[in-house]
């Protein structure tokens, strides 16, 4: 068997969640105001633009890939969407559709690099996250683009349920991670994206068309980022080209918290959600307990190998 | 019913077919022929290139050179899928399985089935129960003990691992199987179902291509034997003719091609 | 817990400069009674991280927010949102854009600390020919280019203005290269610059610590002497070098002033609910061991005393 | 067979040397000042503390791991080497050896946890990340440590060979990847490195002691980092807290380019000394050239893709 | 020479061992005797837990109850490497190969030798002629035409990669050799080898224990017969007395162990 797997533990599928209510039932105890509903809509809000990227981040590494350029990619697209809207005065919508369509390509040229010539995909994102950084700041003069289109930035505003408000965006994101789930539980082809990831050989040799469900997960991821992207500029109003810098690493982060296994093949679309909501709860919870911001960082440091190890300690107790 | 006369229709056929792997020729000319409703057995020593020949007839790998006729239209298969398009299933000797989906998801993969209806059509819905009532009916004909349909094949003995392969390719082929040493990790038992099972296949009218170091399982269900040597074909011998010891001899080199009565060629 | 809450959120946790604004912040909140919140973004520029610090300390129950904006027009419509909210919003050190963007603002004019060093390089010069090498912040970074700018516009160069992003590049500029603010890439980015131009005369550095990467690789190449390095900060290890002859000339800033500022202002507010307004400009002082001619500055004696970091 | 590492294409081991010298030959003929002794002496001062960090690396990735901390690490060593020294007045070749005792101390607890708990490599790493950084800013105040003893910062010295300035630093890190060559191909702990990280339980199951050998690497590993941090304080003639932090991303980069597979098993460290050439000759060269910044960045992602890309279509072509 | 009576001592031997993984129980209380000298087949149904057992006498897993002993001495292996010390040498089905690396470095992998002198003893340096030389040497033993020892396992046939895992087993054993399935993917060429191996092994005084699904190879070498059986031990037979086609039916559960004569029993 594929023995390399078998050192990646595999988190098991409920492991992120225990881990995510032990940090809450944690930051409960230390502040009241932690589980008010405004609170958690809040952290809801401040996860989603990295959730979003996140969904492609896992598509990518369920097929033992890794993208680099997630962040750089959704800045390249604010950009665009936001400079289309304000500069060139496309409607709103269209300019969207511009920004979505270019990060897209970035995902078709990182997948075509990767399927055709065969590049590893750490590489090829390497290349495409300086590819998109450059170009970003050039197009952008590194100015942030203000006073953009009410509609723009609709997915920011919040809606009241039950005295608690909610953000659009937090329900798009929402949205997106359950049709992505159904897509890789339920569909043919979301059972090939494990597959390929797990033994591409073995999947090329039943007759899967191996490359081009590669070059479609990247496409797809490229998509997602774009739509990071609709959300960044709703969330923060303006398209900033200096967005996107530390979000490689936090998705990449919440993916693996999340119980997906880089090697590929393993892992619940699902966990990356609460691998962002770990991440996103620990930031909150640490400043509603006054920890000042070195400290939360150490805290940070401590608690992600100590959530992760009460996780594995758990499965082996039980085995 | 052992079928297959010298002159039934070719069904798969290849000429001269040569691959390299560096400085290692694994097919250095080799022909091949298979003919209508007909058990080929293809044996040869460790390294003698049969699992090379039955990747080039199944798209695995392309050949350098050498020219693949199906229905005796030349035909190119640059992928396995083209092989898969055109009605061909073949067990490969390293498996082919994907160790960390369930046995009912490796039975499927690539031919998942869609829930009727909406679900299915429009949201392209897995029909997950029914393909897990039908891996277990393939299953069971094989009479593996295997307890549940949905648990990982890393968790598998190797035979029951082999089992799966056998099973997925019998259940789908349209037009040829390939079966690359299925019996090798079997128990007597199983790898007697899976001889009962190939003969079954052959008797719907498919034939099958049977790889195995396995002298006694060739001579109870082979048709006609290929043997491999050194990558080319050094004779295609009658089981009902000629003795298993003369077999092993042309297999190994002891006996050359000249010297086998031609009674006993086929 | 009647105790006002005032959080301050600095650009990155690292940089000595915002070390320091948290020091002198935490000093006035303890001798105010004051509670007070830290967050930073992750990196320079990561506006996200500033704005979701933000959010979480309203969260805590913040009623003041300082904050150096990392990007002044990317923060402005979140701490609008803060500032619906009723929170005082007090911009340090550098300004949004627009200005009145939040209620006040303590801080230095990154442009015109630029300028000084500009003033001062060009009549130490004194006519010589210039060949400038600048080793800057980061792609994009609004400070970087407001120095950087600032510079050549106080050297009598062809300049952009204070508000732009982009970094001009006259002719004297013989090498452009990017330090991160940080030693060891300074001293790269001087050293692949001599080698691109070995006769560089004139180098500016976006703050302290390029700079003395800088003279490590100038001295290196046996050059320490002939070439006139100017900066912006004014930490008190920048002035030490500055008395130590490494450094020309820097232009010197006040982030405990303007924290103190910051926490009394906050703690003004929760008493009495009065907001300052406007800019306040906290000031920034040409250091320079030798003065010049035409050019005001303060010897290092005055610069170690109003130094901030470890004296 | 492990189809997994299929997937990634074995960079061959000449690969990338000859997308250094392509690198090279073009940058000589855009500048006649490239191609001298002192640039190219040069070049090799500016990438030792990159390089030296890179044989940590190497090693982790050769066991199918990666390590995130390696740069704050580093950092945080060089801030213990230089306070100690300066504040606590220990003598030079004492206060260097305790700096490499704590960085040497962080590799034994990311290596504890990976083999202990069998967490996964990136949690953990991101883990002492994260502590790492924090004890820097924490201890150092943030505050740059300044004049040192001149004994800490010899190996920032040069010497002069044939007209060419070298630096002592340098000469220690070509010495260091020899040594770690020589050890990885000629001894049997070397090839059980390899074995671990290409199929750790066919290895496991030979009666090698996986979890030992894993163990000492990532001790090694932050020997080394420690190391890197002594050539980063005779570099800079500072303790910096704030070093090391694009070290990781540098690092691990040097590593890929260098045609180390990430899954593990696969490479050559010498490659790895080649890949962060290639990074620093690009850093130089495009400076030589004038190039600004952004259009720096956008051609250095472009030269990644194309270097790792030529290599790719040449293999291809050759067989 | 056919060593090995009943009365020859215990070298390994265990009691009740107990296996589960999750829900399987792999083995279920299951004994085990190796006598000195002897070769000792262990033959059953796939699943039947065989490589859950040698995988507990090897030490690669850790059963969950019984107990082992090892010439009549309890012995706890908590990992390959106590078995290995206690000069147990295991062939395992999946191979346990390290797929990148080559034929000579499979061969020698953690028992490399050093070169004699400074360069070894200083150094530490490995002896790589040597170890090429005798790799060609071991491997010659087995008759299989592999060319070069330098290339990496991965590039090798499936039997081929099967002779590496044989070759090192024989060479190392100083007390018992365990074989899983040693013979599965070889040739008959290859596989007569390797039984021939097995029997040279024997003859130098180390007990044998052989997995196999070959009946004609199992009773053509063993002096005993374990039959393993749902995770437990159905019965040891003797070849020389019950039939091949009463073997089966014991493991098949077809003859119950009652009704076996009490001559066949060994
Ligand atoms: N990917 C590869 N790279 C290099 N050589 C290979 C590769 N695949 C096969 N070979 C070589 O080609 C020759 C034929 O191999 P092949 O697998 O076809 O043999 P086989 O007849 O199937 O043997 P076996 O009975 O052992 O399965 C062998 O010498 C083998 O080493
Ligand atoms: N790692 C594992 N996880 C879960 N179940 C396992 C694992 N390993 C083995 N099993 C189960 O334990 C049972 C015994 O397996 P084992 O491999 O010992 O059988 P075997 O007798 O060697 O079979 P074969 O002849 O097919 O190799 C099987 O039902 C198998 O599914
Ligand atoms: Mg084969
Ligand atoms: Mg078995």
């Amino acid at each position: 068997m594929n023995a390399l797997k078998d050192k990646l533990p595999p988190l098991g599928t409920l492991g992120p969640v225990i881990a995510l209510l032990m940090a809450c039932a944690f930051f409960a105890t230390q502040s009241d105001r932690f589980l008010t509903g405004q609170n958690l809509s809040l952290v809801l809000q401040q996860v989603m633009v990295v959730g979003v990227i996140a969904i492609g981040q896992t598509l990518i590494i369920l097929t033992a890939g890794i993208d680099l350029s997630c962040g750089m990619v959704m800045a390249l697209g604010s950009v665009v969407m936001t400079k289309f809207a304000t500069e060139l005065g496309m409607p709103p919508a269209l300019a969207v559709l511009c920004g979505i369509a270019v990060t897209t390509l970035f995902g078709l040229a990182n997948g075509l690099l990767v399927t055709r010539i065969k590049l590893p995909p750490f590489i090829v994102t390497l290349g495409t996250l300086n590819i998109a950084f450059a170009i970003t700041q050039l197009y952008s003069q590194s100015q942030t683009i203000t006073d953009l289109p009410e509609l723009m930035t609709g997915l920011g505003n919040t809606f009241t349920i039950g005295g608690t408000e909610v953000a659009w965006g937090v329900v798009a994101m929402l949205g997106l991670y359950l049709v992505a789930w159904f897509a890789l539980r339920e569909t043919a082809r979301g059972r090939h994206v494990y597959a390929v990831g797990n033994s591409p050989e073995a999947t090329r040799l039943t007759g899967i068309p191996t490359q081009r469900i590669l070059l479609g997960v990247y496409v797809l991821a490229g998509f997602f980022y774009g739509i990071a992207a609709l959300l960044s500029v709703a969330r923060t109003g303006v398209g900033d080209p200096n967005a996107g810098q530390t979000e490689n690493l936090d998705a990449i982060t919440a993916v693996v918290l999340g119980g997906t296994s880089l090697f590929g093949g393993r892992g619940v679309i699902l966990g990356s959600l609460v691998g962002a909501l770990i991440v996103g709860v620990f930031r909150n919870g640490l400043t509603l307990m006054g920890v000042s911001s070195v400290y939360q960082i150490l805290v940070t440091g401590i608690l992600v190998i100590l959530a992760v190890a009460a996780d594995q300690l758990s499965h082996k107790a039980s085995r | 019913m052992t079928a297959s006369s010298n002159t039934a229709p070719l069904v798969l056929q290849a000429k001269g077919l040569v691959k390299r792997y560096g400085q290692v020729t694994a097919l250095d000319g080799a022909d091949f022929e298979l003919r209508a409703g007909e058990i080929l057995a293809v044996i040869g020593d460790n390294g003698a290139g049969k699992s090379s020949l039955i990747k080039a007839l199944s798209g695995a790998v392309v050949p350098d050179e050498g020219e693949i006729l199906l229905d005796g239209q030349p035909i190119h298969f640059r992928s396995p899928i083209d092989a898969r398009r055109a009605g061909i299933e073949t067990v490969y000797q390293d498996l082919a399985v994907a160790p960390a989906m369930t046995i009912a998801e490796n039975l499927f993969l690539g031919r998942e089935l869609r829930r009727p209806g909406f679900m299915g059509n429009v949201l392209r819905m897995l029909d997950k129960k029914e393909m897990l009532a039908q891996s277990i009916a393939r299953m069971n004909d094989l009479k593996v003990g295997i307890r549940s349909m949905t648990q990982p094949v890393e968790t598998l003995s190797g035979g029951q691992r082999q089992c799966v392969a056998v099973a997925r390719a019998a259940a789908f082929a349209q037009h040829v199987v390939i079966m690359d040493e299925p019996t090798a990790a079997l128990g007597v038992k199983e790898g007697n179902m899976v001889l009962e099972l190939i003969r079954r296949v052959r008797d719907k009218g498919l034939p099958v291509v049977l790889i195995s170091h396995n002298m006694p399982h060739v001579f109870e269900v082979a048709d006609r034997i290929h043997v491999a040597r050194l990558g080319k074909r050094a004779a295609v011998l009658n089981p009902k003719k000629i003795s298993m010891s003369d077999t092993v001899a042309v297999m190994t080199g002891a006996m050359r091609a000249e010297d086998i009565p031609a009674d006993c060629l086929a | 817990a009647g105790e006002p809450v005032i959080g301050l959120i600095t650009k990155t946790e690292t940089n000595p400069f915002f070390v320091k604004m948290k020091e002198g912040a935490a000093e006035a909140a303890k001798a105010k009674g004051a509670k007070l919140l830290t967050g930073a973004g992750k990196a320079d520029g990561d506006n996200a991280g500033q704005v979701t610090a933000m959010e979480n300390m309203i969260a805590a129950g913040a009623k003041t927010i300082l904050i150096t904006p990392s990007d002044s027009k990317a923060i402005v419509p979140a701490i609008k949102k803060a500032r619906d909210k009723g929170v005082l919003v007090i911009a340090l050190d550098s300004p949004t854009d627009p200005v009145d963007g939040t209620d006040a603002l303590f801080a230095t004019d990154n442009y015109k600390a630029g300028v000084l060093i500009g003033q001062y390089a060009k009549a130490t010069m004194a006519g010589k020919p210039a060949k400038i090498a600048t080793l800057d912040l980061l792609p994009g970074h609004p400070v970087g280019a407001q120095r950087h700018n600032g510079f050549l516009q106080g050297y009598g160069l062809q300049s952009l203005d204070a508000k732009s992003n982009e970094l001009a590049k006259p002719a004297e500029v013989v090498c452009m290269a990017d330090s991160f603010g940080d030693q060891a890439k300074g001293q790269t980015a001087m050293e692949n610059c001599l080698q691109k131009n070995p006769d560089i005369n004139v180098v500016y550095t976006i703050n302290e610590p390029a700079a003395a990467g800088a003279y490590n690789a100038l001295k290196k190449a046996g050059k320490d002497k002939s070439v006139l390095i100017v900066s912006v900060d004014g930490g008190c290890q920048g002035i030490k070098d500055t008395a130590a002859g490494k450094i020309a000339a820097t232009s010197q800033q006040y982030p405990l002033k303007m924290a103190a500022m910051g926490v009394d202002a906050g703690v003004e507010y929760a008493k009495s609910g009065k907001k300052p307004s406007g800019y306040t400009d906290t000031g920034v002082t040409l250091i320079a061991a030798k003065a010049v001619a035409g050019v005001d500055s303060k010897d290092t004696t005055v610069g170690t005393q109003l130094c901030w970091g470890k004296k």
